[in-house]
C-alpha cells in the first residue's frame, strides 16, 4: 500500500556479529537496498523482525557517526531473541523505525552526566556514551555505573575500560556474584553512588535497567540531591507495533513507544511505585 | 525461519484411550499434507503406517489419556523416547470425556458396560500425559484444530513460538462477529472461561460452547455459574455443563462441584 | 451550510441504489442469529424494519414491534470498527529467497464502504480511531484507505435502550458532524429528514432530487431526538472523573469487581473505540513463505502486558483498572477525549453483565 | 520356508487401523487352532458415563466414541432420542442430515481407500511412500476426502465432531447459497470417484469368498444412511426395536470389545459390502453401471474387493450428495422443540464401517437412565476372526512374513475401527 507504511520492514544484512557474553551478541547490520540508513538518536529502538519468528523492540547500541549500519545488542531470553542472536553474517532482517523519545543528550549539554546502567540496560546507553565522548568538552563530568550479574556478564569489557581512560570520566562497575577471580565491587549498583560525588544541582542522571532496579537508582539519586525531573529512565513493556496503534505498551495515559521508552522520573514517579500498572 | 539446512525432525505419534480424532486431524489437512511428510519424518504414526522406526523421537505427539496400568508405564517410556513431547486433545491434556469415571466407582462403570468385568484391567481414573510425565506443549481440543496443529509444527520448524492463544473463546467469537448467544439468546455458554482456537464454533453455530478447549488462561467460573443461575440453570445442568470433555481440568473440576454446592 | 429535504422509503432506496451504483458497498443494520448486526445491504428490505432491542446489562433481546421504523432498533453488537479497522488484517507476506527474505506489502486496494445507519455515539468512535490510528506521528495505511474510502449516512436516534448514555458523555443522540448525510426518522419513522454534511453528501442529496424539508418536520426531527435523550436513564459523570479515577488506583472496588469479571475480553472487542491489536506470524511448513497478520487483542488478555519474565497484569484486577481507566482517564490525556462514547455495548454484550456506568460510580465514592 | 509345520509368527503391531488391537493365531500344520482379535484399546466406558446425562447431549458425547466417524454416532444418537420422544422432523431436515453422512462417507472411504489401503495392494508401507511413486493417485485421494470434508465442515463447523447437529434437528442450518459453493467440486468428486472404482479394479485379488451373512439396513426407496429395517441374505427383516431380539452381544476374555452374534446364526458382516448386496437395486443408475464396468455385481463375496464396493459407494455418496444440493430448501425453524418424557428410543444408522445402533433410556426430564451403543467393528469382529479361519489354510505354503501381510490385510478389508469397538490391532500368528 503506502510507502512509508510504518508496519513495513526494511531488510538488513547482518555485515558482523560480535559475541558479547555468553548470551549476548551485537548485530552490524546495513540496509541491503544500499539507501542511507534510518537516521536516529541515542536511545531510540527499532523493531527487528525475524522472518517468520516474530519482531521485537531493540534498542540501537551503535554510535550515531556510523552512517553505514545500523547496530544492536541483543540479549537471548526468548524465542526471537534467540532466532535474533543465531543470525549469521550476510543472513536477514528486517528493521522498523527507528521509535521512541531520546536520551536528553542536548539537554545535558554542559551538565554532569550519571549514566546508570543494569545488565543488558547498558546497550541502549552507549550511544550516549559515543556522543558524550566525542564532544567531550561540551558535557561536564561524566560518571557510568555499571552492574552485571557476573563478570561474565559485563557488556563491552573493552570500551569499559577506554570509556574509564577518558578525560573527566568514571567508570565503576559491579556485578551481583564475582567468583574467586573478580576484585571490583560485589553489589547492587546503588551501593556505587557512594564512590562518587555528585553535583546534583549541575546533574543530569540516564538509567537504565530492570524496573526495580531503575526505581532504587532513581531512589537514590533523589535522596543524593537530584531533581526528578533531571533523572531520565527507560522502560520496558509488551510493544507490537512501536507507534501507538497497537497499545501494548500503555504505561498510565502514556504509550511508551512514543511518549518514551526515555521518561522523565518526575512523569512516571508514583507509577513506578503502583503495582501492576 | 530455517535458516541453516538440518535434518528433517523425526516424529512420533502415540495413542493412548482416545477416539483417534486429534491424530486424524494431521490426515485431515489434506492440503498440507504431503508438505508435512517431506518437511519431517514421520517415523511413528501407527494409524497412518506400517513403517514403525524405533526412537528416539525429536517430536513426540501424544493422544488419548492413562486409564490403564500398563499405558502408565508406557507413557514413561515414551517420554524418554522424545526430546519434545507435545500432548494434542483434550484426552491427553485433561483426560478426555471418559475421565467422568474419575468421579464414579469404576467397578461398578466396568459392569454397567461388559458382561465380564473380570476381563477387564483398568485403572480407577483418566488422566492427562501431564499428571504422569512432563509435557513441553499441549495443543487443547476436542478435537485440536487442524489449523493449530499445523501451526504448532510450522511454527517448531520456524523456530517460533506457535500462535496458540490461550484467552478465551469470546475473543475469536467477538473477532469472527457473531452474536453473542449467551446475551442475545439466554443460552448458557463456556466460551468466557474457555480457551480459543476452535474459531467460536459453537456460538457461530448458534449453541453455547461446550468447553471442548479447557479452562482458558485466568478461568472466573464462579462468576459464570453464577450468570448460568441468572439464565435458570440448575446445579445438575452447571454440574453437567462442567463435567465434559475437560471435566478433569482443575478450574473446570472445582467449578462442577461448585454446582453441587449452591 | 447543511441542507435539509424531506426523503420517503423508496428515496432511501433510492439513495442506497445511487450509493452502490457509484461502487461502494453498501453496509447497514441488519437482522442476523437474534440480534441487528451490521453487514452488507442492498436495499430497504433489508434493513430491520418491526424489529426492537431490549437491553439491560448482560442481556439483549430482539423482539418483534411492529411499530418500529427501520432505525428504530438501537445498536447491536457490532460496531463499524470492523469495517474500518478490520478484527483480522495481513500486514505483509514475506518470500524466502537463498538465504534472505523479501517483503511482499499488500497489493489490493481498499474496499470503498457507504455506511448506513451510522449514529451519533458512534460517529463520535470514529473520530476517536481516527486520532489513535491517523494520529499525528504515524498512520495506519489499512485504516486510513478504508476511511479515505467511506461514504457516511447517519441517523439519527430517536429511541434509547436502557443501556445507552450518549447524552452524558455528549456524543449524542444527534450526529453533529462527520457524516456525508444525516437522516432522522420522522412520522413513526417512515419519513425522514435529510440533512447533507459534506459536498460529497449535497451531491448526491442534489442528484436525487429530494425536495427541500418543510420547516415542522425539522422541529418534529429535533424534538424526537431530544426525548430519545430524555429516555436515557444511565449516565456518567464527566466532570472530575480522569483524575478522580487516575487517584483511585487502589480502590477496594476494583477487587469486587474482579470478583464478577471473567476477563474474557467482551467488553474491549464489542467497543467502538477499543483499538488494541496484536500480531501473529505465521509460514508455511516447508518455510518458504511468511506472513504477518495483525489481529484485535483486548488488555483483557494475559499476553498484553506479557514482557520476558512474565505478564505485568496478572490480575483481574488490574485488567479491569487498565481498561475501565484507560476509557476514562487515561484516554482524555492521550488524545485529548474520553475513550468512551457512550454506546453501552460494554454493558449490555458483558456476559456477567456489568456496568461500566456503575463502577465509575462506584469509583468516585 | 514352504513345508507346513509348527511355527510362530508374531507381529506386534498392525498399522493402518484405526485403533489399538493386537491378532494372535495359532496354527499347528494346516489346522488353525485359534485366532483372536485382540482388542486392547482401553475401553472408555461410555455406556457408563452416559447414565445421568441429558437426552441433549448424547449425540456429542458418543461422538466421541470414534473420531473417524462422528456423524455416524451422531446420527444413531439423535435418532434414537427422537424416537424416545417421539419427534418428527422437518423432509428437509432430514435431507440435510443424509448430505451430512455423505460427507462422512466421502470422507471415510476416501480415507481407507487411498490411504489405509491401496497401500496394501500396490506394496507400499503407506500413503506417503505411495505418493512417490503414484503422486496424482494420492493427491485424488486426498482431494476426494477433503471434498465430503468439506460437506462436514459446512454443516457441522468442523471435519471431527462437528457442533451443529441436534436432536430435533440442527443448531444451525444453511442457506441454498451457502451450499452452493460445495456443487462444483462434488461434481468434480463423481468423476474423481469413478475413476476410484475403475482404478482399484485392477487391483490384484486373491480368491476368496466366504459364505457371509450379510446384515444391512434397508430403505424402501433409497441406499440406506439414516433409516430402513434391518435386512440379511438369510431372511432377517426386523425394525430397529427388535435387534436385541436378535442380536447377541458376547463378552470374550481376549478382547475390551465385545462381540456380536446373529442369535441362532453365529457371525455376520455389515458394512459396504452388505449394503451393496442387499441394496444394489437402490443404488443411482450411475454406480450401478460403474459396478457393471468394475465387474462387482452382487452378491459380491470376496472381502478383497471390498475396496471396489467402498469406490461404488463414493459414487453414490457423491451423486447422492449432488441431488440434495438441488432439492434442499432451509426447513422452517432449524429444529423442532424437544420435551422430556419418560421414554425407550432405538435407532440403527449405516456408518461408513455398517450398522451402529444405539438404545437409551430416559427418564422423564430426559435423563439417561440406561444406554447400549452396539458400533459396527464390533459386529465384525468374529466375522473377521472367522474370515482368518478360513483364509490361514490356503497360505500355510507361504513365507511368515506373505502370511503376516494377507492376514493383516484380511483385517483391513474391514477397516475396522477398533476406537469404535473400543481401539489398536496387534497380530500374533502362532504356529505350533
Ligand atoms: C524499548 C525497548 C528496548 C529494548 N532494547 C533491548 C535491547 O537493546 N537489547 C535486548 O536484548 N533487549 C531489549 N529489549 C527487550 C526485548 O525486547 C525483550 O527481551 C524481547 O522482546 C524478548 O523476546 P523473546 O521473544 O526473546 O522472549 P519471550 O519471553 O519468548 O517473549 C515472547 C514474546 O513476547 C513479547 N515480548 C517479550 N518481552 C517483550 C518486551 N520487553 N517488549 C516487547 N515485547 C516483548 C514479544 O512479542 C516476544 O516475541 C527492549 C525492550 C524494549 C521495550
Ligand atoms: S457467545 Fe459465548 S463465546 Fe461468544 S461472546 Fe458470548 S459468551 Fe463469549
Ligand atoms: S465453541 Fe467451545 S465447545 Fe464449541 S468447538 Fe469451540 S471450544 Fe469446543
Ligand atoms: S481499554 Fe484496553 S483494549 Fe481498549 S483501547 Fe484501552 S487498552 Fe486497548
Amino acid at each position: 500500500m503506502s510507502p512509508d507504511d510504518p508496519m513495513l520492514p526494511v531488510a538488513y544484512r547482518v555485515e558482523k556479529v560480535t559475541k558479547e557474553t555468553r548470551d549476548t551478541f551485537t548485530l552490524v547490520t546495513r540496509r541491503v537496498d544500499r539507501a542511507p540508513r534510518h537516521a536516529f538518536e541515542p536511545g531510540q529502538f527499532s523493531m527487528l523482525y525475524v522472518c517468520a519468528v516474530g519482531e521485537l523492540p531493540i534498542s540501537i547500541s551503535g554510535d550515531t557517526a556510523d552512517k553505514q549500519n545500523l547496530t544492536y545488542t541483543v540479549r537471548s531470553v526468548g524465542q526471537v531473541t534467540n532466532q535474533l542472536v543465531s543470525l549469521g553474517v550476510g543472513d536477514t532482517l528486517g528493521v522498523r523505525g527507528p521509535f521512541g523519545v531520546p536520551w536528553p543528550v542536548e539537554e545535558a549539554r554542559g551538565k554532569d552526566v550519571v549514566v546508570v546502567a543494569g545488565g543488558i540496560g547498558l546497550a541502549p546507553l552507549r550511544p550516549v556514551l559515543y556522543h558524550i565522548l566525542r564532544r567531550r568538552e561540551e558535557y561536564g563530568r561524566l560518571v557510568l555505573l555499571y552492574g552485571a550479574r557476573s563478570p561474565q556478564d559485563q557488556l563491552f569489557r573493552k570500551e569499559l575500560t577506554q570509556w574509564s581512560q577518558a578525560p573527566e570520566s568514571r567508570v565503576l562497575t559491579t556485578v551481583d556474584y564475582g567468583g574467586v577471580n573478580w576484585h571490583g565491587h560485589v553489589g547492587v549498583v546503588t551501593t556505587m553512588f557512594r564512590y562518587v560525588r555528585l553535583r546534583p544541582e549541575r546533574t543530569i542522571a540516564m538509567v537504565c535497567g530492570p524496573e526495580i532496579m531503575m526505581r532504587f537508582v532513581a531512589r537514590e539519586l533523589e535522596t543524593r540531591g537530584v531533581e526528578r525531573s533531571q533523572i531520565r529512565v527507560s522502560m520496558e513493556r509488551n510493544m507490537k507495533c512501536g507507534c501507538g496503534f497497537c497499545g501494548h505498551c500503555q504505561y498510565g495515559p502514556d504509550f511508551i513507544c512514543k511518549d518514551g521508552p526515555v521518561f522523565s522520573y518526575d512523569r512516571i514517579q508514583s507509577r513506578m511505585e503502583a503495582y501492576e500498572i | 525461519m530455517r535458516s541453516k539446512s538440518q535434518a528433517r525432525p523425526k516424529v512420533g505419534v502415540f495413542k493412548f484411550a482416545s477416539c483417534d480424532g486429534c491424530q486424524l486431524s494431521l490426515l485431515d489437512a489434506e492440503d498440507e499434507l504431503l508438505a508435512v511428510a517431506r518437511a519431517i519424518d514421520i517415523a511413528y504414526f501407527p494409524e497412518a503406517s506400517s513403517i514403525m522406526k524405533k526412537g528416539p523421537y525429536d517430536i513426540g505427539l501424544v493422544e488419548g489419556s492413562v486409564t490403564t496400568h500398563h499405558d502408565a508405564e508406557r507413557i514413561q517410556h515414551i517420554r524418554r523416547q522424545c526430546r519434545t513431547l507435545i500432548t494434542i486433545g483434550a484426552c491427553a491434556t485433561a483426560g478426555g470425556i471418559q475421565a467422568l469415571r474419575n468421579w464414579a466407582e469404576v467397578d461398578e462403570f466396568v459392569r454397567a458396560v461388559y458382561a465380564s468385568p473380570q476381563f477387564i484391567s483398568t485403572l480407577k481414573t483418566s488422566t492427562s500425559i501431564a499428571e504422569h510425565v512432563p509435557v513441553d506443549f499441549e495443543l487443547r481440543g476436542c478435537p485440536i484444530s487442524k489449523h493449530q496443529l499445523l501451526e504448532v509444527i510450522s511454527a517448531t520448524l520456524a523456530g517460533r513460538k506457535p500462535n496458540v492463544p490461550t484467552y478465551s473463546v469470546c475473543m475469536e467469537c467477538k473477532r469472527r462477529g457473531n452474536v453473542c448467544t449467551m446475551v442475545a439468546h439466554g443460552t448458557p455458554c463456556l466460551g468466557p472461561v474457555t480457551q480459543a482456537g476452535c474459531g467460536a464454533l459453537c456460538p457461530a453455530y448458534n449453541r453455547g460452547c461446550y468447553g471442548c478447549f479447557g479452562p482458558m488462561e485466568s478461568p472466573n467460573t464462579a462468576s459464570l455459574s453464577q450468570q448460568f443461575r441468572v439464565l435458570g440453570q440448575s446445579s445438575g445442568d452447571i454440574t453437567r455443563a462442567f463435567r465434559g470433555f475437560n471435566a478433569w481440568a482443575w478450574p473446570f473440576r472445582q467449578a462442577s462441584g461448585e454446582g453441587h454446592r449452591s | 451550510m447543511p441542507r435539509f429535504f424531506r426523503l420517503d422509503e423508496p428515496a432511501l432506496d433510492g439513495l442506497i441504489e445511487a450509493l452502490r451504483q457509484q461502487g461502494y458497498t453498501a453496509v447497514g443494520p441488519r437482522v442476523r442469529d437474534g440480534a441487528v448486526i451490521y453487514d452488507e445491504i442492498s436495499s430497504v428490505a433489508d434493513l430491520p424494519q418491526g424489529w426492537a432491542s431490549e437491553q439491560e446489562a448482560g442481556k439483549y433481546r430482539l423482539n418483534r414491534d411492529p411499530s418500529a421504523g427501520p432505525f428504530d432498533y438501537v445498536i447491536g453488537p457490532s460496531s463499524w470498527k470492523q469495517w474500518l479497522h478490520p478484527p483480522e488484517a495481513r500486514l505483509f507476506a514475506a518470500e524466502r529467497e537463498n538465504g534472505a527474505f523479501r517483503i511482499l506489502p499488500n497489493t489490493t486496494s481498499a474496499p470503498r464502504y457507504a455506511l448506513v445507519g451510522v449514529r451519533a455515539c458512534e460517529l463520535a468512535a470514529i473520530a476517536i480511531q481516527d486520532r489513535v490510528l491517523l494520529g499525528d506521528r504515524y498512520t495506519d495505511p489499512i485504516y486510513q484507505a478504508r476511511r479515505k474510502a467511506l461514504f457516511v449516512v447517519a441517523v439519527n436516534c430517536t429511541r434509547s435502550a436502557a443501556t445507552c448514555f450518549c447524552a452524558s458523555m455528549q456524543t449524542g443522540p444527534r450526529a453533529v458532524e462527520g457524516f456525508d448525510l444525516a437522516l432522522t426518522p420522522v412520522g413513526n419513522g417512515r419519513q425522514y429528514l435529510g440533512e447533507t454534511g459534506t459536498d460529497a453528501g449535497a451531491a448526491v442529496a442534489g442528484e436525487l432530487g429530494w425536495p427541500e424539508a418543510p420547516p415542522e418536520m425539522m422541529s418534529e426531527a429535533a424534538e424526537t431526538v431530544r426525548a430519545a435523550a430524555r429516555a436515557q436513564t444511565r449516565n456518567v459523570a464527566l466532570e472530575g472523573l480522569a483524575e478522580a479515577l487516575t487517584a483511585a488506583a487502589e480502590h477496594p472496588r476494583w477487587e469486587t469487581v474482579a470478583k464478577r469479571c471473567m476477563a474474557c475480553g467482551n467488553c474491549t472487542l464489542a467497543c467502538p473505540t477499543c483499538f488494541c491489536t496484536t500480531v501473529e506470524d505465521t509460514s508455511t511448513v516447508d518455510g518458504a513463505r511468511a506472513e504477518r497478520w495483525r489481529k484485535w487483542d483486548s488488555c483483557f488478555t494475559q499476553s498484553f502486558s506479557y514482557i520476558h519474565g512474565g505478564s505485568v497484569r496478572t490480575s483481574v484486577k488490574s485488567r479491569y483498572r487498565q481498561w475501565l481507566t484507560h476509557k476514562l482517564a487515561y484516554w482524555q490525556q492521550q488524545f485529548g477525549t474520553p475513550g468512551c462514547v457512550g454506546c453501552g455495548r460494554c454493558i449490555t454484550w458483558c456476559p456477567a453483565g456489568i456496568d461500566l456506568t456503575e463502577e465509575a460510580r462506584a469509583l468516585r465514592a | 520356508m514352504s513345508t507346513p509345520r509348527n511355527r510362530t509368527i508374531k507381529v506386534d503391531y498392525m498399522a493402518r487401523v484405526e485403533g489399538e488391537g493386537a491378532l494372535y493365531v495359532k496354527m499347528k500344520g494346516e489346522r488353525v487352532e485359534d485366532v483372536q482379535l485382540k482388542i486392547f484399546e482401553p475401553p472408555r466406558l461410555f455406556e457408563a458415563f452416559l447414565r445421568g446425562r441429558t437426552f441433549s447431549e448424547a449425540p456429542d458425547i458418543t461422538a466421541r466414541i470414534c473420531g473417524i466417524c462422528p456423524i455416524a454416532y451422531q446420527m444413531s444418537a439423535i435418532h434414537a432420542m427422537e424416537r424416545a420422544l417421539g419427534i418428527d422432523v422437518h423432509p428437509m431436515v432430514r435431507l440435510l442430515r443424509r448430505l451430512f453422512y455423505c460427507g462422512e462417507w466421502i470422507e471415510s472411504h476416501g480415507l481407507h481407500v487411498f490411504l489405509l489401503h491401496a497401500p496394501d495392494f500396490l506394496g507400499y508401507p503407506d500413503a506417503i511412500a505411495l505418493a512417490r511413486d503414484h503422486k496424482e493417485t494420492v493427491e485424488m485421494g486426498l482431494r476426494l476426502k477433503k471434498a465430503g470434508n468439506q460437506i462436514v465442515t459446512l454443516l457441522g463447523g468442523r471435519e471431527i465432531h462437528p457442533v451443529s447437529a441436534a436432536v430435533g434437528g440442527f443448531h444451525r442450518v444453511p442457506s441454498r447459497a451457502e451450499l452452493e459453493p460445495l456443487r462444483e467440486e462434488l461434481k468434480w468428486a463423481l468423476d474423481a470417484s469413478i475413476a476410484t472404482a475403475k482404478l482399484v479394479s485392477t487391483f490384484e485379488c486373491i480368491t476368496f469368498e466366504p459364505d457371509y451373512e450379510f446384515v444391512a439396513l434397508r430403505h424402501p426407496t433409497e441406499y440406506p444412511l439414516n433409516e430402513g429395517r434391518i435386512v440379511s441374505n438369510r431372511g432377517l427383516d426386523i425394525s430397529a426395536d427388535e435387534y436385541e431380539d436378535h442380536f447377541q452381544e458376547r463378552h470374550v476374555k481376549h478382547s475390551n470389545a465385545l462381540h456380536s452374534y446373529h442369535r441362532g446364526f453365529g457371525s455376520y458382516l455389515v458394512g459396504p459390502l452388505s449394503r451393496f448386496n442387499l441394496n444394489f437395486d437402490k443404488l443411482p443408475e450411475i454406480a450401478q453401471q460403474v459396478a457393471r464396468d468394475c465387474r462387482l455385481t452382487p452378491p459380491v463375496r470376496n472381502p478383497f474387493r471390498s475396496i471396489g464396493v467402498r469406490a461404488v459407494e463414493l459414487v453414490f455418496a457423491c451423486h447422492e450428495a449432488l441431488r440434495i444440493l438441488d432439492a434442499y430448501e432451509p426447513p422452517p425453524e432449524p429444529r423442532v422443540k424437544v420435551r422430556p418424557r419418560s421414554a425407550i428410543g432405538r435407532a440403527a444408522t449405516e456408518a461408513p464401517r455398517g450398522i451402529l445402533y444405539h438404545r437409551y433410556e430416559l427418564d422423564e426430564h430426559g435423563l439417561i437412565v440406561t444406554a447400549k451403543i452396539v458400533p459396527p467393528t464390533s459386529q465384525n469382529q468374529p466375522r473377521i476372526e472367522d474370515d482368518l479361519r478360513e483364509l490361514m489354510p490356503g497360505l500355510v505354503a507361504e513365507s511368515d512374513a506373505e502370511i503376516t501381510l494377507r492376514a493383516e490385510q484380511a483385517v483391513r478389508n474391514y477397516d475396522p475401527c477398533i476406537s469404535c469397538a473400543t481401539h489398536f490391532l496387534k497380530l500374533n500368528l502362532d504356529r505350533t
